[in-house]
């Protein structure tokens, strides 16, 4: 009996301790990107709330909780409040399965506990991803149709039209890591990759070049961030989906957007970039969870880094570029480049069919 | 001070549309008039009824481009109004420009969107603000106003609509 | 239909013939002219004295709305939903009113859009949202006091607004202009093509979300502003070019200032095209969208860089110069195509072309007087005044009643940034323009949307919107 | 309900000046420009004036989360109910800065086309005097709204039920 | 290696932006640093005293005449005979300028045949009511030390020291397009600042020497 309720409190820890982790992130990742867009533009950007503008965030925040909420009289009441939550839980849900950092023994009094850096390791940790973010799309699409106004519902179209591609991309892309690490674990896959090739070059997934870059478009895709921001595309369709927004209601779209960046970026360092893999000087034991948090958050915030950099530079795509970038480009590639794979694995299990 | 002054004369016409453009309606009058910086300015005065046959074969001869089409508000005069119009031609660069008077009795005038497609929104401007209505228009309506405006702003007997300006002390005395 | 409706406070209209000349001229029968003493004083009145005040030129429909505004002034009340209009569909078609207030409507221009899904299948421009009687302004407003108003109708090219209204001006009085000033006018125009165009390549870029061109865009645009500014006192909107000349003389120091411009803009401009150039998103975007050909620029009266893309060879400094624009040389860039993509090929190598233009002028700046020896016209100088009883009575009378400008029409035409900018001014002999209509190129564009836009995407339209570099008080003075 | 006017005591005043604290720090304009201050306040908030330092970058182009109405430019007479319907969907609280002298007053176009003075249609809370301003002047004219608001001269109720 | 070049060229937008990171910001951070204005800025108005403390301003209206917005109200009066106001037979006695309806456009600077009415600097005027925007003699005019009385106190926000320096445009403007009458100080003294030079860039002008040429092309009979 004692076992259950310390198992529910590990848990009830960790999924709190997750979810502030993950408030904290999106204050520093807003922060982050507001002032790098400014960098490049040669402008200073947010200074004025705290030191460097870190509290930018934080009143962000504090003032769209205080606003008012309107609700639109044509909206369809209950679909148009749910949107906003249904659009942060897949978010929220993501992140419990991404290992942050190497396990570790953590020695209370007598006691030694596990704690490993992960809300839960589940062995269809991949495909799970796949799942809750394409549950993401429905808020998005609730959203625009409950509004009950015309540039949210076109908001909401384009949403699913480019869901339904790019969810197909990124799949495909999915497909060569799992055959060749032979696990849809994340933990697993990030074992997978720990040691060097030939003793130079990290073991990361990475060398499936074709894969993550797929996999990376279609993350930005995913995320809705440019070039394919089409669902919110401010200079075409006002806001998309959330025009008719206001308030909190907006602030958990918001939540919902960028904690979604860093999943994304998460997972692919996961996926392809060794995870928390890193080298770690020789710390003593007792410190072992330092470096491979620190690797782990280096990566993520590089990847970051490229996603804010990528919306500084480039031009938004026309809805039906996007699409055919990603049905006539995207998947066909990653089609082929899954059935390339197959065959390379199938040689180097077992070797050529004439040999 | 020099004056710039109207010529009536047939003087300065050199070869081009213009001297087409003469040539076949001997029954319109021709201007000239030489400002002492900028071109030459040509400019024919035609009656209502024949504006839209003129201004076709205008287009024929070359006067191509549609420029511009305005209204003037002479108040005393008679006629009253005047529909002015631009034309131009690239090639040779001459311009045209042709004044339709128009009575203030029957401020109507035959529409000419149907030879240049862009006089239509200068057309539902000029009948915006000064009420001159256009027939065979498609879609005479007012354009920078809104509908239910009253009244025609560009005409002279329609007041600015000043409002005084604030101020504090105007009436002090001490 | 023969007179005005009786909306102005009736009666007096039955004596029309009356009324003296001068009365007429002030530009209306029952005008009420803003008298030097007509003034309201604050605290007396409440608020609601304006719409009483105006009863003559507002509607009713603003003190509708004013009481409806106390009644809704603290509540929460929702008028309406973001879209206005909500006219019935029909065969799955929707009608969508993108704007007045739209993002990337340049202003207040409103389009309706009938869309069948996401394809625009009729365009219909609804303008007038920026319409400030500027032309009726004018008529009010001495040939000198002039500039100031028409200066503020393309906000972007304020001294091609100044440039085209003097040079009308001076066409009926009859005055030569100094080689300087007629120098400097070329320089300020031409550095405000740059400044206009710089302008339209950040917007165009915003428009179809590359956020980083808006702010290089607006990053060099700085800097012509601020050499505006060190010349005529004003960042925008400046009454520096006048009947007559120019209000000032170049600062000193200006040259180096122009130099420092003629480096520091084509260095901006290569980067541009070093982001746009070779981006494959940018080409998708633009090549092949919002094409408008030759013969419909022609019929539209199309001008300025789209007619130009379009393969118009058309530039009035060419056609007709004026201002000694004929002394410097320089190109007309033309496309073929006509779409967004050589539109902005257009624009790119007009920038060049104009920097050529400036540093010419920079070469060959005449000495001498910078506005004309006319003293009908022009002031005296300040000295004059204390010393001469004369100069004193013609600087008085200048400033008071105003220049009295020859009976006549004229047309005149300036290329602006934005197309054939074109001004017919009626005189009447008298010291405040008759008649004053402005032909602007941007109303011309607007009217040719429909033709760029039908059966193309939404995404299209903004591209293409953005292409035409439309001003809304260009389009609605 | 409870507002920063009635004393409430210490907890909600502490709360109420974090909130205005939150308030002024996050102001995001709704873009709404109409003429050449448009133009001027769109410089304002590029690379050399940056109003991004005070977190206003945002420029949202709905009006439903946009808390400060920048009225940059004349208001015709055909804009007005426009101007109006776009201030009602603004949630509160919501600011006005009436930009310049056409918003405010009609500027040098006292004529029967301009609404003479926006304060006709929508309550102002700061004019912006100019033609058009300069972005510093209309950076004043933020600052001192957002001085106003965080000394309680400007009061909008923290919680509306 | 072109091929490389072309290979790459899709991605040299990136390169850009990201070399902006390097090069330094070119933002002006409001408050604590002000925008350096050019002579010739057009700001607030203030009305001058001669440096014996006389009002410069005589009531003759032209300000008010050629304001395009009408903005201006004079109101002359004649001066007391004991305590004269100003050197002339009137004074201003009503000075008001409605800082909301004017454009800035410097008309009236142009216009004023005395200097009495001239543009500072300053450009920190915002206000939360309309009336407040009105300045009548008490804001406009000088006190003793050739300063005027702003109604907002200085702070971060405002520099009151930028309404000393000024009227750059009326004397760019002074010599009204003739080249001989460009660099000559052709204004009188104000108080607390004395007689201000002409605008620095056209004292280097060889004027002088053009002033001599036309000198007497200057003196016209009446017309």
């Amino acid at each position: 009996m004692l076992e259950g309720w310390a198992l529910f409190l590990e848990a009830a820890i960790k999924v709190f301790s997750a979810f502030s982790f993950l408030l904290t992130i999106v204050l520093v990742l807003v922060w982050m990107e507001r002032k790098v867009v400014a960098d490049m533009q040669n402008r200073i950007g947010p200074s004025r709330a705290g030191p460097f503008g870190i509290l930018q965030t934080v009143a962000d925040g504090l003032k769209l909780m205080f606003k008012e909420s309107v609700t639109p009289r044509k909206a369809d009441f209950l679909p148009y409040i749910a949107a906003p939550v249904v659009a942060l839980l897949p978010a929220l849900l993501i992140f419990l399965v991404i290992p942050i950092g190497r396990s570790f023994t953590l020695s209370i009094g007598s006691r030694e506990i596990e704690v490993s850096l992960q809300g839960t390791d589940l062995n269809i940790g991949l495909l799970y991803i796949l799942g809750m973010s394409s549950l993401a799309v429905y808020a998005v699409v609730l959203a625009g149709w409950s509004s009950g106004s015309k540039y949210p519902l076109l908001g909401s179209v384009r949403a699913s039209a480019q869901m339904i591609s790019y969810e197909a991309a990124m799949g495909l892309a999915l497909v060569p890591v799992i055959l060749f690490a032979g696990t849809t674990s994340m933990a697993e896959l990030v074992s997978h990759q720990t040691g060097l090739y030939g003793g130079v070059f990290p073991a990361w997934h990475v060398v499936l070049v074709p894969s993550f870059l797929i996999f990376f478009i279609a993350g930005v895709a995913e995320t809705n961030r440019a070039p394919f921001d089409l669902v919110e595309a401010e200079q075409e369709i006002v806001g998309g989906y959330h025009t008719e927004y206001s308030g909190f209601r907006f602030a958990l779209f918001f939540l919902a957007e960028y904690i979604n960046i860093f999943n994304i970026a998460a997972i692919t360092v996961v996926v392809f970039l060794g995870g928390w893999n890193g080298p770690d000087f020789g710390t003593p034991a007792t410190f072992s969870w330092l470096f491979p948090i620190f690797w782990f958050f280096l990566k993520t915030f590089l990847l970051i880094f490229v996603f804010i950099w990528i919306r500084a530079t480039l031009p938004r795509m026309r809805y039906d570029q996007l699409m055919s970038f990603g049905w006539k480009r995207l998947i066909p590639i990653s089609l082929l480049w899954v059935a390339l794979s197959a065959v390379a694995i199938g040689i180097r299990r077992f070797g050529f069919p004439w040999s | 001070m020099t004056k710039a002054i109207f010529q009536t004369e047939s003087s300065g016409f050199e070869s081009g549309p213009i001297e087409e453009l003469r040539s076949n309606h001997p029954e319109v009058t021709f201007k000239l008039f030489e400002p002492i910086a900028g071109p030459v300015q040509h400019v024919a005065t035609v009656e209502v009824d024949r504006l839209v046959e003129f201004v076709s074969s205008a287009k024929d001869t070359g006067f191509a481009m549609f420029v511009d089409l305005c209204g003037v508000d002479y108040l005393r005069r008679d006629p009253r109004f005047e529909v002015v119009i631009t034309l131009l031609s690239i090639d040779p660069p001459e311009r045209l420009r042709i004044e339709v008077p128009v009575p203030a009795a029957a401020p109507v005038l035959p529409s000419i969107s149907g030879i240049f497609a862009g006089a239509n929104f200068y057309e539902r401007e000029t009948f915006d603000l000064f009420g001159i209505e256009f027939s065979d228009h498609p879609d005479l309506t007012r354009i920078l106003l809104p509908d239910d405006w009253e009244g025609h702003p560009l005409r002279k007997d329609y007041s600015v609509g000043s409002v005084p300006v604030q101020f504090k002390e105007a009436y002090k005395t001490t | 239909m023969s007179e005005t409706p009786d909306h102005t406070t009736g009666p007096v209209q039955t004596s029309i013939t009356e009324l003296s000349e001068d009365a007429l001229v002030s530009g209306g029968v029952d005008e009420e002219q803003p008298d030097l003493h007509d003034v309201w004083i604050s605290g007396t009145e409440e608020p609601a004295w304006i719409t009483d005040a105006t009863d003559e030129g507002a509607q009713e429909i603003l003190s509708d709305l004013s009481d409806s505004a106390l009644a809704v002034q603290r509540g929460t009340v929702i008028s309406d939903d973001y879209v206005i209009d909500d006219t019935a569909d029909e065969e799955e078609r929707q009608i969508i009113n993108l704007g007045p207030q739209h993002p990337s409507t340049h202003g207040v221009l409103r389009l309706q859009l009938e869309l069948e899904g996401e394809t625009i299948r009729r365009v219909k421009p609804i303008i007038g949202y920026l319409h400030t009687g500027m032309e009726k302004t004018a008529e009010s407003l001495t040939f000198l006091q002039g500039a100031t108003n028409v200066t503020r109708m393309d906000y972007l090219a304020p001294f091609h607004n100044e440039l085209c209204y003097s040079l009308a001006v001076e066409q009926l009085l009859g005055v030569e202009i100094p080689p300087r000033a007629q120098a400097i006018r070329v320089l300020m125009s031409e550095l405000n093509r740059i400044s206009s165009h710089l302008l339209w390549l950040a917007t165009q870029g915003m428009d179809i979300g590359a956020i980083s061109m808006m702010l290089y865009g607006w990053r060099e645009r700085e800097a012509v502003l601020s050499f505006f500014e060190q010349v005529t006192g004003l960042r925008m909107n400046h009454d520096y070019i006048r009947p007559g000349g120019v209000a000032a003389d170049l600062p000193d120091g200006w040259e180096e200032e122009v130099a420092d411009l003629l480096v520091a803009i084509p260095e901006g401009v290569d980067e541009y095209e070093e982001i746009l150039n070779e981006n494959p998103i940018f080409i998708d975007r633009t090549q092949g969208v919002g094409v408008i050909t030759r013969e419909e620029c022609l019929a539209f009266g199309v001008s300025g860089p789209i007619a130009r893309a379009s393969g118009v060879d058309w530039d009035l400094r060419k056609a007709f110069p004026y201002s000694g624009i004929d002394r410097y040389t320089f190109e007309v860039p033309t496309g073929t195509h006509g779409d967004v993509w050589d539109r902005y090929l257009v624009r790119m190598e007009e920038i060049r072309q104009s920097l050529g233009i400036v540093s010419q002028v920079l070469e060959s700046m005449p000495p001498g007087d910078y506005r004309t020896e006319d003293r009908k016209v022009t002031p005296p100088p300040r000295q004059r005044i204390n010393e001469s009883m004369e100069a004193l009575i013609h600087h008085f009378k200048v400033f008071t009643e105003g220049f009295k400008v020859p009976e006549g029409e004229v047309w005149q035409s300036v290329e602006s940034p934005r197309g054939e900018l074109g001004m017919y001014l009626v005189s009447k002999g008298e010291a405040k323009p008759w008649r004053l209509h402005v032909r602007a190129p941007s109303f011309a564009a607007v009217q040719a949307l429909p033709m760029m836009l039908t059966d193309s995407l939404v995404a299209d339209m903004i591209a293409t919107l953005a292409s035409t570099d439309p001003v809304l008080g260009d389009v609605d003075r | 309900m409870a507002t920063p006017s009635q004393p409430p005591g210490f907890l909600f005043t502490t709360l109420a000046k974090g909130v205005n604290w939150a308030r002024t720090r996050s102001m995001w304009p709704a873009t709404f420009g109409l003429a050449c201050c448009a133009i001027e306040m769109m410089a304002t908030g590029a690379a050399h004036n940056d109003l991004a330092r005070f977190g206003m970058e945002v420029f949202r182009a709905s009006p439903r989360q946009a808390d400060l109405m920048i009225v940059a430019g004349r208001v015709s007479q055909k804009m007005a109910p426009v101007l109006r319907q776009v201030y009602d969907q603004m949630p509160e609280p919501k600011w006005v800065i009436s930009m310049g002298a056409c918003a405010s007053t009609g500027g040098m176009f006292n004529n029967y086309a301009l609404v003479q003075g926006v304060d006709q249609i929508v309550p102002v809370d700061m004019y912006v005097p100019g033609c058009p301003p300069g972005p510093q002047s209309l950076m004043h004219g933020i600052l001192s709204l957002q001085e106003k608001i965080m000394s309680g001269e400007i009061i909008r109720p923290i919680v509306r039920i | 290696m072109s091929w490389i070049e072309n290979a790459l060229g899709p991605f040299r937008g990136f390169a850009v932006t990201f070399r902006q990171m390097f090069k330094p910001r070119v933002t002006m951070p409001y408050p604590s640093v002000k925008r350096e204005k050019p002579e010739r800025f057009h700001g607030r108005h203030v009305l001058n005293r001669y440096p014996d403390g006389m009002e410069k301003c005589i009531g003759c209206e032209l300000c008010a005449a050629v304001c395009p917005a009408r903005c201006i109200y004079v109101r002359g009066k004649d001066n007391p005979l004991d305590e004269p106001v100003s050197p002339g037979e009137r004074y201003g006695f009503v000075y008001e300028i409605n800082m909301l309806r004017c454009i800035f456009c410097g008309l009236c600077v142009e216009a004023c045949p005395t200097e009495a009415v001239t543009m500072t600097h300053l450009f920190e005027m915002s206000v939360t009511g309309r009336e407040d925007a009105i300045y009548t003699k008490t804001e406009l005019l000088v006190d003793e030390d050739g300063m005027p009385r702003h109604p907002q106190s200085e702070g971060p926000l405002i520099d009151l020291n930028d309404l000393k320096i000024g009227d750059g445009w009326m004397r760019a403007t002074a010599p009204s397009g003739r080249a001989a009458y460009e660099g000559i100080a052709s204004w009188s003294p104000s108080i607390g600042v004395g007689l201000r030079p002409a605008e620095r860039g056209q004292m280097t002008t060889d004027s002088h020497v053009r002033r001599q040429e036309s000198e007497v092309s200057e003196v016209e009979s009446p017309e």
